[in-house]
């Protein structure tokens, strides 16, 4: 095996493009080791992104943040500003296994490994955050609900990295909220899990909202319908519960080792709640 | 092939090879002589190979060796001060919070990380911040007296 | 060992403090050596490959090409363990459980091995080993199991303990029978009788450190074998036996171990390590994985328990009948026996019977875990009395109190009890704060009790004393969790010196006789027992060598505080013409008395304590998602007596919160293919440090009048009571009643949901 | 005479009985006789047999004394954790 640490972006995408065999990045590890270690992949080479300055970095510009493809979950955990923006994403990135998993692992990662039940993922899609990806033929955006077409699957092609991701700019009364279902307290994987990211206009009146849920399907998903019913008023009973019962429509989850089906189910809509309060709150709104 | 990587290993300058697909945890173990560093799992479940790489708190079985090139790294056997140990070694002797000891270096350097960021932490945020460390003899409550003691006695030092 | 008179009013000086362990510094430091922290020169890198089917005929391994692969020294298969002339069932068990011979029993069992230059070399090489499997049906449920129809792993298992042995073979391999009276007159008498059954998981015990060895073996059959183990004792005479060496040739080592409870009583990997190092003739270095440790080393048993109950309006158990079933893996064990001798061990029933069924599956071997057998049997039990009490409109402590074993009660297993603490637990229990104290909404506070019988054996230990006064106390038995001070601090009381003049050491098995493993709460109580024979042994020859010095009689030196006084009243004695001697003057004119001081013990120590606990727990249940905290844990457990308090407390604490673990979330996961679906601490879910509050530990203290300083066993009872408490927590908190171990949060809610919908 | 309480496994051994009655000073002494009584249970007392004597038991100790009328109740070996 080979492992090489390029300390440029374009470095990554020319040994990405030329690399022969089984070649993964390495952005925190935490995913990549542990298939090593069981066997379920051996590389042939192992492009390790950490050294790549532009990646480590989080940037807050016109357009919003932008976190670079190797930052760890804990250095977002420690950006007040990104923190204060989106609430959501970052409980979301921090509750990714243990502190020492988040002084590792990253959302870049957490996305591209493709897992169904990824924390940051439904908090990234209620977000609307936008992958930025570099590769052989330039540069192309994807949202992040688009990156995953399957379990451990992802759209990215040869020669591709991600090299960071993009969050929107907030303005005052925006705010998201992420909640997962572990049987632990913590180092656990999310058996269901809800996000909800809101915007609030006068009185309350909610004016915009995203709504996501983890494990339910083979990707993360985004329920559109769950918009609407959020739009246009403030959050009250009712809107909670129509909130639950689409949620609960959209889950196509499977009965495994993590849960029921009819237990993921149920609880989907109960998270889903339990985010919106929050969120809702957290944007100024009163319950 | 081997790769020849420089690390400061405990504030030492240490060269050592290890394979390429090597974890840190095995070159520390295997190439280094670090056993102090212990492996529960080797998929960063337990907690029991905790290190510092340049200051954040790890699992180093989720670590390649080859990428501590030019890295800092902390383990339990660089805790003491000379021949004094390090407040939280010493309560956890003094409060019992170990038995069978073989989670206790994790423990260790996970709970020195948590008190560089945070001298004063509730029982809620010692139990937190530990969650990433296994431990199947003590049922964690002596371990908590023993973090939380320590973190009182430094604040005072 | 004959009873201490002064037990109960002895006022100890050195037992009974909390002093630093003395093996602690090496353990804070990363000093201290675990199984896999040890290495030999030449050493070779040991791997295991192992079956990825449930249950399969193997036709045939093929090791040609992976013996070809540069790098690889030796190869073993089932071939290379002899097992002519070994007649010993259970051996002849563990022999094919090392290494599969014609079956694979379970998705992990071991059927090839190799050593190689480094671990690369080695995965290399199990690859290309081919084996050729006929896949059969499996079975890993313990009810399915039992069926007429099930899938046979052993087509020679005819049930034992049933008269006539039966001529067709089944899943069943042993029928245990327990109890007393006429449970169908009891039943008549009974008020309110309720029949349920209840399910546990099966659990593993978890300890972080898994399996390693590094073994050697020469070619005159001279051998080493480092290893973590709770018993190299055992270890020696079993793979001496599978390996056909001579026990005296081997010496086994027992590394500092991380964590066993009873997992590391059994031979997993030890024997594969040195038939590869005898066919390498290079020293082989074998640790498991933990996947490995998941799939292939001992979990305790699954069970299915149906149980019926019957007691009077005024509260009286007039009758209790359980058939329970335990799995015991692929061979025999004694898993369900323990459960059917330990069920109703808390309580005087005029009318009881038990019947244990061990029942083969596709599972690994199950070995022992704390207290083995009895959570299981206490969860059906203590759910029950919840159950009964609450029906009649009494108090399940009030109940519990009631029907209580005590002095003269003949036990649910047979013999009638001498002095026990389940009284006095309970009663500590009703005054403790913990049980009035208010509890917020959505909890629910539950109780129970849990026994276990803790037991001795054989132990050897030596003492020496240094030229400076100083003594080496020098066992058999290994130190799990901190046995080392114990031991130190009784051989200070009955010598006399302070704590840290005493260094307590575990010989390897050149140094000492035969021990038993480190098990059934043995450690402390048995080693302790011999212990203090060996000072007492040293005591005497040091009187002796006073009398000598003094030129008087041996008689007329008496032993007081760590010295010998001349004169019948020792102390007090003032008209003395010897200053008396303390052990450090002795020691210095030893060479001219008779040469080094030393004291030796052998023994067997029988007569240890059954010990009782009761477990008071809060828990808070979302009633919206079946998500369970634990609010409040108390355990009150009877000690004996506490020879080291904190570690007494850490053994209750430790105890409890396995048996947290284990009522909540943990189970091995079967799929369909019979396949293990959780081989990993982070889906078996063990308690985090977040999962958990303080544990509160009350230390009652009822002498054991059999041993000399009234010692019982404290390590396994702990683990009884948890699965219980807390099933009756949840079932008050949610008004339903919890039957399936572990209560993980899909069951509790699909228990709620189940409820709310009979009541629409 | 001591009363020697059998537990169920080894009843059908011992031809159904719950109980035999024996003259014993010893451990070893009660066993050697039981299995002169009943054959069928030599090959269980070697290998599956605790002691217990007035509720105290005795699982390797054959030369512990029977105090006369003594409640004797064999018993399974315990295994530990």
């Amino acid at each position: 095996m080979e492992y090489l640490a390029p300390e440029k972006t374009a470095d990554a995408v020319k040994l990405l493009a030329k690399s022969k065999g089984s070649v993964h990045v390495l952005a925190g590890g935490s995913d990549l080791l542990v298939r090593m270690k069981g066997g379920y992949v051996e590389p042939d080479v192992i492009i390790d992104i950490k050294r790549i300055k532009t990646m480590q970095e989080i940037k807050k510009g016109a357009t919003g943040f932008s976190i670079g493809a190797a930052v760890s979950c804990s250095k977002m955990g420690e950006h007040k500003a990104l923190r204060k923006a989106w609430p959501g994403v970052v409980e979301a990135a921090n509750l990714i296994g243990s502190d020492q998993i988040q002084g590792r692992c990253t959302i870049a990662g957490n996305l591209c490994n493709a897992s169904p039940a990824a924390d940051s993922v439904p908090a990234l899609i209620a977000a609307k955050a936008v992958a930025v990806i570099k590769g052989p033929k330039g540069t192309r955006r994807v949202a992040v609900e688009d990156i995953a077409t399957a379990p451990g699957k992802t759209c990215l092609k040869k020669g591709e990295v991600v090299e960071y991701i993009q969050l929107p700019k907030r303005a005052a009364k925006m705010a998201d909220a992420y909640l997962r279902f572990t049987p632990r307290t913590e180092m656990d994987i999310a058996v269901v899990s809800a996000a909800v990211n809101l915007t609030l206009g006068p009185r309350g009146v909610i004016t915009h909202a995203r709504v996501a849920l983890g494990a339910v399907a083979p990707t993360a998903v985004l329920v559109p319908e769950a918009t609407k019913i959020l739009k246009g008023g403030k959050l009250d009973d009712a809107k909670l519960e129509a909130l639950a019962e689409i949620c609960n429509a959209a889950c196509r989850p499977i009965d495994d080792k993590r849960g029921t089906i009819q237990f993921r189910t149920h609880v989907a809509g109960v998270l889903a709640k339990r985010a919106a309060r929050l969120a809702y709150t957290r944007a100024g709104g009163k319950l | 092939m081997s790769v020849l990587v420089s690390s400061i290993i405990n504030g030492d300058n240490i060269e050592f090879a290890c394979e390429p697909d090597e974890t840190l945890l095995d070159a520390l173990r295997d190439r280094v002589g670090m056993t102090g560093v212990k492996e529960g799992c080797g998929t960063g479940d337990c907690g029991a190979c905790s290190i510092t790489l340049d200051g954040a708190l790890v699992c180093s079985c989720l670590v390649l060796g080859a990428e501590a090139e030019g890295r800092s790294i902390e383990t339990v056997e660089g805790m003491s001060d000379g021949n004094v140990l390090h407040p939280l070694q010493q309560k956890f002797l003094e409060h019992a919070a170990l038995q069978c000891g073989i989670c206790t270096p994790g423990f260790l350097i996970a709970a020195k990380s948590l008190l560089e960021k945070n001298n004063d932490p509730t029982e809620e945020e010692v139990r937190y911040a530990l969650a990433g460390n296994l431990c199947r003899c003590t049922g964690y409550d002596k371990i908590v007296r023993a973090v939380l003691d320590a973190a009182k006695q430094m604040r005072k030092a | 060992m004959g009873k201490d008179t002064q037990l109960t009013d002895r006022v100890f000086k050195s037992v009974g403090t909390r002093p630093m362990r003395p093996d602690g510094i090496d353990k804070v430091t990363g000093r201290a050596r675990y199984g896999a922290d040890h290495n030999m020169s030449g050493q070779l890198h040991g791997s295991i490959l192992r079956s990825p089917h449930a249950h399969a005929s193997i036709k045939s391994i093929d090791t040609s090409k992976a013996e070809k692969l540069k790098g690889v020294k030796a190869i073993v298969t089932a071939k290379d363990f002899k097992t002519k002339g070994i007649t010993d069932p259970d051996l002849l068990d563990i022999i094919d459980n090392c290494m599969a011979s014609k079956k694979a029993f379970y998705d992990g069992h071991a059927v090839a091995a190799v050593a190689a230059v480094d671990a690369k070399t080695a995965k290399a090489a199990l690859k290309l080993i081919k084996v050729e499997y006929k896949i059969l049906k499996h079975v890993t449920d313990v009810d399915e199991a039992v069926q007429p129809k099930a899938p046979l792993l052993n087509n020679k298992c005819f049930t034992k303990g049933v008269d006539p042995t039966p001529d067709k073979a089944s899943n069943i391999a042993k029928r245990s029978e327990f109890g007393h009276g006429d449970v169908a007159e009891g039943f008549e008498a009974a008020d309110v009788v309720i029949e349920r059954t209840f399910k546990t998981g099966q659990s593993h015990q978890g300890y972080i450190e898994p399996h390693a060895c590094v073994a050697s073996v020469g070619p005159d059959g001279t051998g080493e074998l480092w290893v973590c183990t709770q018993g190299h004792f055992v270890f020696r005479q079993q793979c001496a036996k599978i390996l056909g060496l001579d026990e005296a040739k081997l010496k086994v080592t027992s590394s500092e171990i991380g964590g066993g409870f009873g997992g590391k009583t059994h031979l997993w990997v030890e024997p594969v390590a040195l038939a590869l190092s005898r066919k390498a003739n290079r020293p082989v270095k074998l640790v498991m994985s933990r996947e490995e440790v998941f799939r292939a080393s001992g979990p305790t048993s699954a069970t299915s328990i149906d149980i019926k109950m019957g007691v009077t309006k005024d509260g009286v158990i007039t009758a209790a009948e359980a058939e329970l079933r335990y799995t015991s893996g692929p061979y025999a064990g004694s898993w369900a026996t323990l459960g059917a001798m330990t069920s109703f061990a808390c309580y005087d029933l005029k009318n009881v019977k038990t019947v244990g069924l061990e029942v083969l599956v596709n599972r690994p071997k199950t070995t022992a875990y704390r207290a083995p057998s009895a959570p299981m049997a206490a969860f059906a039990v203590e759910s029950m009395i919840d159950e009964l009490a609450d029906r009649i409109g009494m108090k399940a402590i009030d109940m519990r109190i009631q029907n209580a074993a005590k002095e003269g009660t003949r036990s649910s297993y047979g013999p009638v009890y001498g002095p026990i603490g389940i009284g006095p637990t309970l009663d500590a229990a009703k005054k403790h704060p913990h049980m009035s104290a208010p509890l917020g909404p959505n909890q629910g506070r539950g109780m129970a009790c849990g026994f276990w019988f803790n037991f001795g054996g054989q132990s050897c230990t030596d003492l020496n004393i240094g030229s400076d006064g100083t003594a080496t106390i020098t066992v058999g038995t290994i130190d799990v969790g901190g046995a080392r001070a114990s031991l130190a601090l009784v051989v200070a009381e009955e010598l006399g010196i302070p704590y840290d003049q005493v260094k307590a050491v575990i010989a390897d098995t050149t140094a000492l006789g035969y021990n038993e493993m480190t098990d059934g709460s043995r450690g402390t109580f048995a080693s302790s027992m011999s212990a203090i024979q060996s000072c007492r042994m040293a005591i005497a020859d040091m009187r002796q060598r006073a009398a000598t010095l003094w030129e008087i009689d041996v008689d007329e030196v008496v032993w007081e505080n760590g010295h010998a006084y001349a004169g019948e009243s020792g102390l007090n004695d003032s008209n003395s013409n010897h200053p008396p001697l303390s052990i450090a003057d002795l020691a210095k004119s030893a060479d001219k008395t008779g040469g080094p001081i030393a004291g030796h013990a052998q023994i067997v120590a029988d007569g240890a304590g059954v010990s009782f606990a009761t477990h008071i727990c809060d828990i808070e249940v979302d009633p919206e998602t079946g998500q369970t905290r634990v609010v409040r844990y108390t355990v009150i457990q009877d000690a004996g007596k506490a020879v080291h308090p904190t570690y007494v407390e850490g053994q209750f604490q430790g105890g409890a919160a396995q048996g947290i673990g284990w009522a909540l979330n943990e189970e091995y996961i079967y799929g369909e293919d019979g396949r293990l679906q959780n081989a990993g601490f982070l889906d078996y879910r063990i308690p985090v440090c977040s999962d958990l509050p303080m544990i509160d530990t009350q230390i009652l203290e009822i002498p054991n009048p059999n041993h000399p300083y009234g010692i019982r066993g404290v390590g396994e009872t702990s683990i009884v009571p948890p699965l219980a408490a807390i099933g009756n927590a949840v079932s008050n908190a949610t008004q339903v009643r919890m039957t399936h171990v572990p209560m993980s949060p899909p069951r509790i809610l699909a228990a709620i949901h189940a409820e709310a919908a009979s009541d629409d | 005479m001591n009363k020697v309480f059998l537990w169920g496994g080894l009843r059908p051994a011992a031809g159904g009985a719950e109980f035999v009655e024996i003259e014993a000073l010893t451990i070893r002494e009660l066993l050697r006789k039981l299995a002169e009584r009943h054959p069928k249970l030599e090959t269980l007392i070697d290998s599956e047999i605790a002691v217990s004597i007035n509720g105290t038991i005795y699982q390797d100790d054959w030369s512990k004394k029977i105090p006369k009328d003594a409640e004797i109740y064999l018993l399974p070996r315990i295994e530990g954790g």
